[in-house]
Order: C-alpha cells, then structure tokens, then sequence
C-alpha cells in the first residue's frame, strides 16, 4: 500500500458552513507544512459535506468512504448527532475515526476507535467555574444553546459553580435553529446577577455579542463569561470594541503567544488569507497532527488495532500548547486559558491571563 | 386523459382501439413497459452498482416517501410542507422499539405505519379546510411542534444528541443488516415494491377516481353526493401511514434516529422531489428521489461547497422550459413523436 | 306530500337580504320553473335547498322530511341533485371518466380500492350509454378541460342525470348552449320518468313556457307571483319588472 | 374605422381563423353569426389581441394595429364584453369599473344609471354576484374604457328579458346616436339583426356569408343554411 | 411587562418589513416566491458591504438596499419570473427554491461563509426608559419604519386605481390586457416594490438577525408565517399578524422559556384552524 487515505466529513454548506471551512483548512495547513508523504506513504484526503445537521446523511458518507474509496481513516465530524452517527460505521468497518470539531463529552464514547482532538466543553468550561468564583462573581445567569453541547456546558459549569457555593439565578436554552435572544437577555438584565455564563455555537455569536451589549447589560454591571465559543476568533475582530473585557475560557486562541502557533497561522493564512483560524482550525491541525504522528510512529501501518494502540497517549506541542491524547478515553488533554478580549495592534484579540494546566474532560 | 389510468406516462390520444370511447378506461391497468422498466433497473442495481448499497437504499426510502407525499399532492390536492411529521414518527417509533427490546424488523414496520396513520387520522382534520397557503403552513407548524417535543423530551428520544444503540434482529431470523448495505436495499426496496403495488391499486379503483375527482373540484364532488371529508381523511391516513412506514425504513436500516427525521428541510426536499418528479403520476416521486439524490452525491462530490448551486440551477432551467417535472416532460415528448 | 317545500326561508350576505321569507311547495313530478329579474335570488334558493349555503332561518323538507341541516351530500343520496349555473367540471378526467366517478358515489362503491375500476364494467357501460344519449359519447376520452363549451355545459348536466335523481334542480341548464342544442338537451330531460321532479331556472321564456306547468316568480328575494304559465305570463306585475312587452305566452 | 385583411389566427398549434376580411365604418353595427364553435369567440379575441395571429394584418382609424399589444389596442379605442364575463372576482363592482375607466362621457353615474341594480350592489365583490349581474358589469365595464369599437360576445346570455330589450335599445342607440362601432355576437340572429346593419357568417373559421342585415331577415335562407333551423322564424 | 411589550413590537415590526414585500408578491400576484429571502439577502450584503468597505452611513445603505434589491428583482421579473405567472404555485415553489439555491451559493462564493457584524450608528443604539419600561432607539426606529411602510402600502394598493389594476391583472391578466390595462409593467412594477422591500427588510435585520448566505433557507418560514396568518390580500393582516407573532414569541420565551420555541407555531395553527383565510384574509376564489 502506498496510499494512506483520509475521509474528512464536514459541514461545508448549510447553517454550519465556516466549522466546516476553518477545519478543512486546518488540516490542509498542516499538510502543507509537513508534506503529504509520512513513513513513506502518500497522504491523501477526500472531503465530503454532509451540510451539517443530517446524520444518516454522515452515516452514508462514511460507509461509501470506508467501502468504496477504501479510506484507512475518517475524520472530521463537525457537530455532535453526525458524529454519533460516524461512530457506528468506525466500529462496524473498524476504522479509526478523529473528531476534530465536535465537542459533547460523550461523543468518545460511542466507538473504541474514537480520538478527539478538539476539546469538550466540560472541559472547556469547568476552570471557568473556578476563576469565576475566586474573582468575585457569585450570582450567574446561564444561557445556552438548546442542544448537546450547550447542555453540556450549561451542565458542568453550573454543577462546578454552585459546588464552589455560588448561585445559578436562573437558566434558559436558546432554540437552535433561528435563535433570538431579546428576551433571554431581558430577562437576565431584570434578575441583575454578577454575569451571564453563555454558551452560543461558534457562527451565531456575532448577533448574541451585538445584542448584549445592544441591552445594556454591560452598562448595568453584568459580566459575560463562558467557553471561547462566545468569542471565537473568526468573528471577533468586526465587532467593535463592545466586546473588550469580556472573558471567556478556552483551550486555543490565535493570539497564543508560541512559534507552533505563529507557524500554523502562517500556513492557514497561505490557504485562506481572510480567515483568522480559530479553535475548529486548531482542531483539524491537530487531527492532522495526530495521524501524522501515529503513522510515524507505526511505520505506515493504517490497521485500526496498530493504529490506535499508537495513538494512545500521544502527546506534542501543539498551536495551542502542550497536549497528549489520554489512553483511557481516548479524548484530548490540554491547557484550558482563562482570557480577555483586548486590543493589540490595533486588532480585537482573546489574550491569554491564566491557564489550567493539562487538563482532562472532567465529565469522564 | 387521465392521470392514473394510464401509468406511467400520460397519453394524450385515446390508446389501442380509438373507435372505442371505453377503451381508455378499460385497458388502464394493462401494464407499459416504462413501469417495468423501473423494476428492471433496481433489481440490476444489485449487479450494477453492488458497491452503492447505502445511497441505494436511502433512495428507496426517500422514494417511499415521495410516494407518500403524492398520494395526497398528486391524488387529492393536498400540499403539506410537514409531511417529515409522519416520518419522524414512525423512524422514532421504530427506533424505540429497536432500543426497547422488540428487534422484529417487519412488525416494527407495521406497528410504525400504524401509529402514523393513528396521528395522521387524528390530524387530518386540520387540513380539511382553508387554501393551499393555509395547508401549508397548518402542515409546517404540526411538524415543527412534534420537532419541538422530541428535541425536549430528551429522556426518550435522546433530543438533539439522536436516538442510538438500536438494535434490528435480522429479516426472517435469516438475513442479517450488513455494513455494506445490501440486506437493507433489498429490504426496503421489497418494501417499496409492495406498498406501490398497493398504492397503484388504490388509484386505479374507484377510489382513486374519487380522490382525482377531489383534487379537480371537491364542490362538485359534495353535490354528486360524495363524503369528501371522509375521502380526505382516508387518503391523508393512508399516506401518513406510508410514510410512517419509510420513516421505520430508515431508522432500522441506518440503526440510528437523530432530530432532522422531523426537521423542516425533509419536509421541503421531499415536496421538491415530488414536483420535480411530476406529482400525480405515482411514480414522480420515485424518479424524483433518485434524480435528487444521485444529482446531490455527483455534484457534491465535484464540488462539496457550491453544489447547491447547480442543483438550484437544474430546478429553474427544468421549471422554466418543463411544466409538470420531468414526467409532464416525457409526456410532453411522447406526444410531440406521435 | 310535497316533493319539496319550503318554509319561511331566509338568507342574508351581511346585511343584503337575498332570500326574503321564502314559502314555496313543489308537487312530485312537477315541471316548475323559477324565474325573476337578475339577481332576484333564484341561485341562492337552489343553493339553499341543495345545502350549499345553509338558511338564516325557516325550514326545508325533502319529501316531508326536515332536511335544514342535513349536509350536501346526504341530500344527494336522498335523490336532491342539481346542476351548476357556472359548470362546476372535474378539469381533468375524461368525460367517461366523470360520469363513472358519479355512477360510482351512486352504487355507493366509490370507496372500494381494491378492484380497478376497469373491471366495474356495469359502471361504464351505463356511462357510456348516459354519455350517447346527450351527444357526447364521441368526445369520451377527452379531458373535460379540453372540451367545448357547449360541450362541457353537456356535461355539466350529465353528472346529475347520472346520479338518477328523483328532485332535479336546473340552474340555466341552456345558457351557453346553442340554440338547437338545447332543444335536444330538454328534449333529453323531458324523457326522464315522469315521477321525477324537475324545478328550473331559466330565462329562455320560450323553453320555459314550453316545458313547465307551474312556475314561481321571485323578485327580491320574495316570491311575487306563483301559478300555471298562462296566468304568470298574463300578470301585469311579471310583466312590468321581468318579462317587458315582448312576452311569450 | 376597422378594416380586416387576410386574418388566419388561432391557438398555440391550432389554426381557428382562415382569411378573414371585412371592413366597418364608424357608426356601423355588425352581427357576427355562427354555430357553436365556428370561431365568433375567436375572431373578437383576435381583435383584441389575445390569439395567436398567424397571417393577416388589422388596421384601426387608419392605424396598423396588427402588432400592438392587447392593452395597446384597448387603449386606442376598442371595448370588450368577453364571452365569458371575465369579472375580476377580488375587485368590488365598482373598483371593476374604475380599474379600466378612460376619461370619456361615459362615467360611473352613466353606468349606474345604465344598470340601476349594479348602483344596488356596488360595493359587493365581483364575484358574489349572480350571474346577471355579472353580465351587466361587464358590459358596463367596457363602456367605462369610452371605446369607439364594442366588441360584444353573447352579452345577452343570462340577463332576464326585460334587461335584454333595454339593452339592444341602447346598443342601437349608441350606434346610431353617438357613432360607436358596434361587433355583436349572438345565439339568436332574430334577436341581433333588427338592431344591426350588416352581418357576417362563420363556418369552420371561414366567412360564408356577408351581408345587410335587413337582407337577412327578408331572405333567411343563409341563416337556415348556416346558422341552424328555427333561426329565422 | 411594558419592556417585553415594546420588545415583542419592534422583533414584530422588522418581520413585517421583511414579510411584506412577500404578502405583495404572493398575496396580490398570486406568486409563491421563496426566492424573497434571497432579496433579502441581497438587501443586506449591499448594506453591510457599503457600511464596511466603504464607511458609508447606515441611513444612506437603507435606501440603496432597497433598490439594488428592486433593480434585481425588476431583472429578474422581466427574464425569469413572468415566465412562470400561469404556472401551477408548486412549479412556482421548486423554480424559486431552485433561484434560492443559487443564491445562497453565490453569496457564499463572493462574500464568504462569515456572519456579516455592522455597528449601528451611536442614536441608534441608546437607551432609555420610558414609563418604567427598558427601551432601545433602535426599537423606535424599526416601529416607525413598520409604520410608515404599513401606511404607505395600505394607501397605495387599496385607495389608488394602481391597486385595483394590480388585482384585475392577477384575477384575470387576459381580460386585464383586452381591457386596456399595462398588465406587463404593472408586475414588473409590484415585483420591484417587493423585492425592493425584502431589501430593505434585510438590510434592517443585519444587526438583531446578523446575516450569512443561509440567511434565505432560516427566515423563509418566518415570512411564509406572516403571510399566512396575515392572510394574503392586504397590508393590515401582515402588520398585525407580525406584531402578534412578535409579541407572543418575545413572551413566550421570556415567560416560559420551556415552551418558548413552540408558541409561534402554536398560535400560528391555532389561528389558521379558526380562520383559514388568515386574520385578515378574504376568501380568495382559487
Ligand atoms: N356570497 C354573497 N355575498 C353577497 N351577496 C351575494 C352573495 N351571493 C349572492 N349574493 C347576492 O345575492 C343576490 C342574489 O343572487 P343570485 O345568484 O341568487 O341571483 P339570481 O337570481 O340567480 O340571478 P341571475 O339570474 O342573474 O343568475 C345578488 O344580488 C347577489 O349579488
Ligand atoms: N384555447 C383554445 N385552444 C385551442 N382551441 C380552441 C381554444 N378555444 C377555442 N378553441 C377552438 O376554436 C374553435 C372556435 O371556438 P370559438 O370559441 O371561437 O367558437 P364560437 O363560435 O365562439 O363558439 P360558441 O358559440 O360556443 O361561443 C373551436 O373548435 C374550439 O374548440
Ligand atoms: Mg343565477
Ligand atoms: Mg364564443
């Protein structure tokens, strides 16, 4: 075999688009800087759109990557039910199978051959909890996204936060599709509390940030904190300096200070020059990253047995800093960075303050 | 002529024996080659394309579907844009039995039907009345409200995350669902075969004349004595239960139910299908499905982020220069050549 | 008993008073025809007795029975059958095909769905044979939409005579349709058995006075003047709002 | 006034009309008689400009008309009492008259006191009207378009008879009074050719037969040839 | 209380500005245009391209949405739509969906996948409180755009001979025509003003809605919403059908946030089962 073959499913059209764009091009940066020769193989990835929320649609996808186009690996999964959906063919067609988007704690779980390389949102959330308390903020509004990763998220910070002996004054789920958060953020402005934790899927923040501020929580003393999602980097920068001081807790962002990361941003920008690569990005470099890593370290053998008994433990620098994939869950460690929207230079920017070092998704 | 008496494709001269003004009537149910045809080339899918199996068979899903939709498009004047409702229905019941014990495949399909057919009968009365508009959008929000409750009754439809872990003893005791597909285009496609065979039935009797006859004008309907309201909930029964049925289909041959089997965008694609096809010969939909379905996998596998818009573009050009979809198409061409 | 009667029968638009405390009586196997200006209300009565609108008050008995509420086609299936004024056509099936689909809700098996209706073969050649005797057989096969228009107004009676109906309600059967067709169309619902009913709008006054033995004249909504053809063609009221100098008698 | 050459014109794929030609002058009335199907509906349909033409041309006041958009026509002169009635069933009986009105002598206080029962009925909807009163909306319709040509397609069908002498009175009132062409179309010749001054045959799309209407009635036997037995009597 | 009130109207006033120009197009040309989104979504790109590449002020962006959408649309009408007048509504449907389609991958393609972030100018982003009720100058503004647009249309297409000639053009294009009526420039006219609307409407919903080439596929069931409940025919039904949706959505989700995402529907079948035809709709004839 000289062919080593990716099959990466997105969302490359519908609601989901830009996940599946910056992951696409993450990956492609990685290729671009490494080569597309590893241990001897050639490296060749297949891109198929899967438009977002439509899992039998994965489903069918992956089975057609795994039968007819004879992948050794798939990969991608931008949101969770597709993934879920992915895992049943990794397991039948015994596949290794790299998330690098989709971020609900359990999506490990459904498949032994399951890696991640993204991030899940307990994960991403629970420093957050502690910062929180420890700086002064003992009253949260929660806010999230109706579906599984903002449950998620709404779960694992509330359960740390008031562990901690804090107070969750109320919370709400957005609808997912067509969100409107007039009245969600009216409601959290007439119950006053110290913060609003939000959780808003990466693409839909945009009018989430605008309104907020449009409210005038900020004006009476209410904080926004939640994962990065909130202020991805994609979109962080046209939005105007009502954003600034808003802080957040994630485990990348553009402006990590590293010269991993100021050479995958050179090689994203060489792909897509208008695009600041945010945390999806960073998700597809890695996965990348990972399976280059493995096949190294495996010789070129793609077999789902040698190929995740490698991969087991890995651990590089990455964009982001230091990780490693944890053998038991098979999911990432990593540093999670409490952050602040600042200017530098001119530009708007999520500059790193604190951290939680190596850190495991505290749901499993 | 009539629409259904002479399927597949309309003729516009009276057939065989013009001196004979019954003639139309009685030789309706002879069957053409063009039907054939259709059966000819899924059967030879499994030899043609054995690699194809799980686009196959989500072809015939969707076309069961699409057939369903035009039981009471084509037939009866109905426009749902919330047909996804009955579909979602019965995928989720047949999903729950799959996870909840029972791991029959074919009863689960009927007690699918069943339960749709339950809900459609029970809903019918929200679309016996009002305009086109009004049955739309009646359609849209009783789908979007079933979409709402199984999105929040995350306890039993595992909500936004799907419904996993379901398990479908094999077919008989015999035939066991494969990764590669083939037992379930064999199954649903077995299904298809039957439940249009049936349907082919209903049109051609008595009945089916009555729900064209609704379609074309159900006030002279009502004044040659006719229930039409009970027509009406026949018809939109039958079709739910149909399309309870597809839904079943899906869920046991992918072993996995997410939230999108109710979503808006099924309901759409499955209508476009349906007029892209032809409504009201039957098998529009059919062809529609698979002209939709091959046309999204080519183009999206030439060029994964624009191919909508080639896709966009076929249905313009197709509308502008084809009325009726592409059967009304084949008509038009049959009765140029003669 | 009455074939048909009417009690006190009232219908308003809003405010307009289109049907004004109505009282009429049919005899069974009469020929009676209704007439009056334009307007006067004569489609708005037969739309009440067929239940096609539902009175604002008063009653109607079909045969002595209450029949006020009884949907459209339940009054059907008791023998009430009308033609439309404006042709209300299933566009497209065949002509056969229309008259097999009332042929059909007649013998009460239009619900049956499993034998085609190719094998009803009672219903088809009662059609065809309904279809020959009004001129139409030749045109069978064609899609009503495609059809004449004198054709189709053919057609339009059709569908009820298919129904054998024991009330027939004619609204305008002759408008639109030429002059020696619609002698052979009345010569047509003259041959209908004699114990059917036939009330009738039209306002052909030859075919009228040569075809009814009583006739109703409406004028606003009420009835003006009720009686045989010679006295309604000798009244001086009939005369001065419908009928004008030129009257036939 | 209008002058017809060499007209073939029909639907789509389907040739109607054969070679029609006639003339008529301002003030002149015209019958136009025929059986069922034999291409009167037609032939004014074409005059307006909603057919296919396939041959032929059509001159209006001296002006080519043969290519002129069907509103175009309309608006130079020439009203139109469809066969069909053709009211605009979501418009009031009143906004039907005003949505064609062209300044004119003829205006809504003429119409209604044309057909008083329309003033009754004004603001109803065209189509909860009786069938009567439909007809008599479109005719007053047309005049609202104050034209110099009335094409007349069976405006009679449906309207009691008292209507019917009214309105032949002012058909012929406007011909002879205020010099409007008048295009008459009719099942029933007796009642038409009194009030005319010439008449036309159709048969099979073809004009048979052409003449003084007064002829007609003297000689009937064009009419029983062509029209149908009883016609004449 | 009053907040959520005020709050209900405005979100009800800009989905009138956005749906109107489809109760135009459908309600009186009897055309079903999916494709209204699409102007919607062109509205805005113009919008958020002049504020952002060019600095141009928003108030000037409204006006030069509204009619690069309406040139479009007049382009479009005159080449493409017109063909399909006498088409069945769910030819009409597929045609439109398909031009949606195309749309949504062309913005792709030329602006990119990105949410579309302007920044109002500063009198529109106040607040203030008024009768204890919390209350944005930017709520004001879109009222007042609903307003006057409302009372614009409700003159212009019931009180003027333009109105009755538009519906006698779609009762009956033929007889219209042999009557003396410009059937041809007066749709080409009514779909300008539509599509110009839906641009405008966009342009508008850029900054609570944001905006991104799935913009036309997200909101087409909110317009097809107001329309029907509106009932097709006039301009007063949409209005008020908008503003009642708008209000019971906003407190809906404020009041009981569990349920909150099926109240549109609900009241959306719960009105068409008792009126059909719409609050506001007459029975039409088809
Ligand atoms: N739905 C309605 N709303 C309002 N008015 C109506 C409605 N239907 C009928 N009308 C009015 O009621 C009156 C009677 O109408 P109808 O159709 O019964 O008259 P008709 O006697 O049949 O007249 P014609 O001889 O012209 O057919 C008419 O003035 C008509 O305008
Ligand atoms: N839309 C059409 N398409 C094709 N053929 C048509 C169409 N309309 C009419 N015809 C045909 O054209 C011929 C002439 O019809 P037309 O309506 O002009 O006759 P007419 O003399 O007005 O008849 P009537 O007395 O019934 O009104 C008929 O044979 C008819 O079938
Ligand atoms: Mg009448
Ligand atoms: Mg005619």
């Amino acid at each position: 075999q000289e062919v080593i073959k990716i099959g990466l499913i997105l969302p490359l059209t519908g609601p989901f688009t830009s996940i599946g764009k910056e992951v696409e091009t993450g990956a492609r940066a990685y290729i671009a800087q490494h080569g597309d020769k590893v241990a001897g193989k050639k490296i060749e990835i297949i891109v198929k759109d899967d438009t977002g929320v439509a899992p039998e649609k994965t489903k069918q996808l992956a089975t057609d990557l795994a039968i007819n186009d004879k992948v050794d690996i798939l990969a991608g999964f931008g949101l969770t039910p597709p993934a879920f959906a992915g895992a049943l063919v990794a397991t039948q067609a015994k596949k290794p199978m790299v998330v690098m988007a989709a971020a609900t704690s359990s999506v490990t779980t459904k498949s032994p051959y399951i890696l991640r390389t993204s991030f899940a949102l307990p994960q991403a959330v629970v420093p957050l909890a502690g910062w929180a308390s420890k700086n002064g903020i003992k009253k949260v509004f929660s806010l999230a996204t109706d579906y599984g990763p903002g449950i998620d998220a709404e779960g694992a910070f509330g359960k740390a936060f008031t562990d901690a002996g804090n107070e969750i004054v109320d919370k709400v789920r957005v609808p997912l599709q067509n969100p409107d958060y007039a009245p969600f953020l009216q409601k959290a402005k007439d119950l006053k509390p110290d913060a609003v934790f939000a959780f808003i899927p990466s693409g839909e923040t945009a009018s989430f940030l605008k309104q907020f501020t449009d409210r005038g929580l900020p004006q009476a003393g209410i904080k926004l904190i939640g994962p990065g999602d909130v202020t991805d980097d994609e979109v962080i920068n046209n939005m105007g300096d009502w954003v600034l001081g808003t802080i957040t807790s994630h485990h990348y962002s553009a402006a990590h200070d590293s010269p991993e990361n100021k050479a995958f941003k050179e090689a994203f920008a060489k792909i897509e020059p208008k695009m600041r690569p945010n945390f999806m990005a960073v998700g597809g470099y890695d996965g990348m990253q990972l399976i280059y890593k493995t096949l190294e370290k495996t010789g070129g053998k793609a077999d789902v047995d040698t190929f995740m008994t490698a991969a087991k433990g890995m651990s590089w620098v990455s964009p982001r800093g230091p990780v490693s994939i944890d053998p038991e869950t098979r999911d990432i460690t990593q540093n999670v960075y409490i952050r602040k929207v600042e200017r530098v230079d001119g530009a708007l920017w999520n500059v790193e303050f604190d951290k939680v070092e190596n850190f495991k998704d505290p749901a499993k | 002529m009539s629409d259904a008496f002479s399927l597949p494709f309309k003729r516009l001269k009276p057939m065989s024996d013009p001196t004979d003004p019954k003639a139309h009537i009685l030789n309706a149910t002879r069957p053409r080659w063009p039907e054939a045809l259709v059966w000819v080339i899924a059967l030879s899918a499994f030899f043609l394309f054995p690699t194809q199996m799980p686009l196959l068979s989500q072809i015939a899903i969707t076309g069961l579907f699409a057939v369903s939709l035009d039981l009471i498009l084509g037939f009866a004047g109905i426009v749902s844009l919330g047909h996804a409702a009955f579909f979602g229905l019965g995928a989720y019941t047949a999903g729950l039995l799959g996870k909840h014990g029972w791991h029959e495949p074919i009863s689960g399909l009927l007690l699918s039907g069943l339960l749709a057919g339950a809900v459609g009968t029970a809903t019918s009365f929200l679309v016996l009345r009002g305009t086109d508009l009004t049955r739309i959008m009646v359609t849209v929000g009783v789908a979007a409200v079933l979409h709402e409750m199984a999105n929040k009754m995350t306890w039993l439809t595992g909500g936004s995350d799907g419904l996993t872990e379901v398990v479908i003893a094999p077919i008989f005791g015999i035939w066991e669902f494969d990764i590669f597909g083939t037992v379930a285009y064999a199954y649903s496609l077995a299904v298809l075969a039957i439940l249009m065979f049936l349907a082919r039935r209903l049109i051609q009797a008595p009945l089916g004349l009555t729900l064209r006859g609704l379609r074309d004008n159900p006030t002279r309907l009502l004044a040659i004595g006719s229930p039409v309201k009970r027509r009406l909930i026949v018809v939109y029964t039958v079709s739910a239960a149909y399309a309870g049925i597809a839904g079943a289909l899906l869920a046991q041959t992918t072993q996995f139910v997410s939230l999108d089997v109710l979503a808006f965008n099924r309901s759409a694609e499955v209508l476009l299908m349906v007029v892209l096809g032809g409504s009201g010969y039957l098998y529009g939909g059919l062809i529609g499905a698979v002209v939709l379905m091959v046309a999204n996998r080519l183009l999206s596998d030439l060029t994964p982020e624009y191919w909508q818009f080639w896709i966009g573009g076929m249905f313009v050009i197709l509308m502008l220069f084809a009325r009726g979809g592409l059967l009304g198409l084949g008509k038009q061409v049959m009765e140029r050549r003669r | 008993m009455n074939a048909l009667e009417t009690h006190g029968l009232v219908r308003t638009f809003g405010g307009f008073l289109a049907t004004d405390n109505v009282s009429l009586s049919v005899r069974p196997g009469a020929r009676h025809a209704i007439i009056g200006p334009n307007g006067a209300g004569k489609t708005t009565l037969i739309n009440l007795l067929t239940g096609f609108l539902t009175p604002t008050e008063g009653r109607i008995l079909l045969d002595g029975e209450d029949v006020t509420r009884l949907p459209q086609n339940k009054r059907v299936k008791r023998g009430l059958v009308r033609t439309f004024q404006i042709n209300q056509l299933f566009a497209r099936l065949t002509a056969l095909e229309s008259v097999c689909l009332a042929l059909a809700e007649r013998e009460g098996v239009a619900a049956r769905w499993w034998k085609p209706v190719a094998a009803h073969h009672k219903l088809i050649d009662e059609g065809a044979e309904l279809l020959e005797s009004l001129g139409l057989l030749d045109v069978a096969a064609i899609e009503t939409r495609s059809l004449p228009y004198g054709k189709q107004r053919l057609l339009e009676i059709a569908l009820a005579l298919a129904l054998k109906p024991r009330v027939l309600l004619l609204d305008e059967p002759a408008a639109g349709v030429p002059r020696q067709d619609s002698r052979e169309l009345f010569d047509t619902i003259a041959r209908l058995p004699s114990d059917v009913t036939i009330l009738l709008i039209e306002h052909d006054m030859e075919l009228v006075f040569r075809f009814t033995d009583r006739i109703s004249v409406l004028v606003s909504g009420a009835i003006l003047v009720d009686g045989t053809p010679e006295e309604v063609a000798r009244d001086p009221k009939v005369r001065e709002v419908y009928l004008g100098e030129s009257a036939h008698a | 006034m209008l002058e017809v050459k060499g007209l073939t014109a029909g639907y789509k794929d389907a040739v109607v009309l054969q070679e029609i030609g006639f003339t008529l002058a301002a003030g002149q009335s015209l019958a136009l008689l025929g059986r069922n199907g034999m291409g009167k509906t037609t032939l004014i349909t074409s005059l307006v400009g909603a057919t296919r033409r396939f041959a032929g041309s059509l001159h209006f006041d001296g002006q080519d008309i043969t290519a002129l958009p069907s509103h175009r026509r309309a608006q130079l002169g020439i009203g139109w009492v469809p066969q069909e009635r053709d009211i605009f069933p979501s418009l009031t009986v009143e906004e039907n008259m005003t949505a064609v009105a062209r300044p004119g002598p003829f205006g809504l206080k003429q119409a209604y006191e044309m057909f008083p029962r329309l003033a009754e009925r004004r603001a109803n909807m065209g189509k909860q009207l009786s069938g009567g009163e439909q007809q008599m909306l479109a005719m007053a319709r047309a005049m609202m378009t104050n034209p110099r040509l009335l094409l007349l397609d069976e405006p009679l069908e449906g309207l009691a008879p008292i209507i019917v002498q009214d309105l032949l009175a002012a058909i012929s009132k406007m011909t002879q009074g205020e010099g409007m062409s008048v295009i008459l179309v009719d099942q029933h010749a007796r009642q038409i050719l009194p009030i005319t001054d010439r008449a036309i045959i159709l048969e099979r799309g073809q004009v048979v037969h052409e003449g003084k209407s007064a002829d007609l009635l003297a000689d009937p036997a064009p009419l029983e040839r062509w029209v149908g037995v009883g016609q004449a009597a | 209380m009053l907040t959520v009130l005020v709050d209900g109207i405005a979100a009800g006033s800009l989905f009138f500005v956005m749906a109107v120009g489809l109760s135009v197009t459908m309600g009186l040309m009897n055309f079903i245009n999916l494709a209204h989104g699409a102007f919607a979504m062109l509205g805005g790109y113009v919008a958020s391209a002049l504020m952002l590449k060019l600095g141009v002020p928003f108030l000037l962006c409204l006006p030069v949405a509204f009619l690069v959408a309406s040139v479009a649309g007049v382009v479009l009408e005159r080449t493409l739509y017109r063909r399909l007048y006498a088409a069945p509504h769910l030819d009409q449907v597929l045609f439109s969906i398909g031009l949606t389609f195309m749309a949504v991958a062309t913005a792709h393609f030329m602006m990119g996948s990105q949410q579309q972030i302007i920044t109002l100018p500063d009198f529109l982003r106040q607040r203030f409180s008024f009768a204890g009720a919390d209350i944005g100058t930017s709520q004001i503004f879109l009222i007042s755009i609903g307003v006057l647009i409302a009372l614009g249309l409700q003159y212009g297409l019931k009180r003027t001979r333009f109105g009755s000639q538009l519906r006698a053009a779609v009762d009956n294009p033929r007889a219209a025509r042999g009557l003396g009526i410009p059937v041809d420039r007066i749709f080409a006219f009514t779909f300008a003003l539509g599509s110009g609307l839906a641009g405008l409407g966009g342009a508008l919903a850029i900054n609570t809605l944001g905006l991104d080439p799935g913009f036309p596929f997200k909101y087409m069931v909110y317009f097809l919403i107001v329309v029907a409940v509106g009932g097709t025919g006039s301009v007063t039904g949409p209005l008020a059908a908008a503003l009642l949706l708008g209000v019971a959505d906003i407190a809906g989700k404020y009041y009981a946030h569990e349920i909150g995402a099926f109240v549109i529907y609900l009241v959306m079948v719960v009105v068409l089962i008792v009126r059909p035809q719409g609050l506001f709709g007459r029975v039409t004839v088809r």
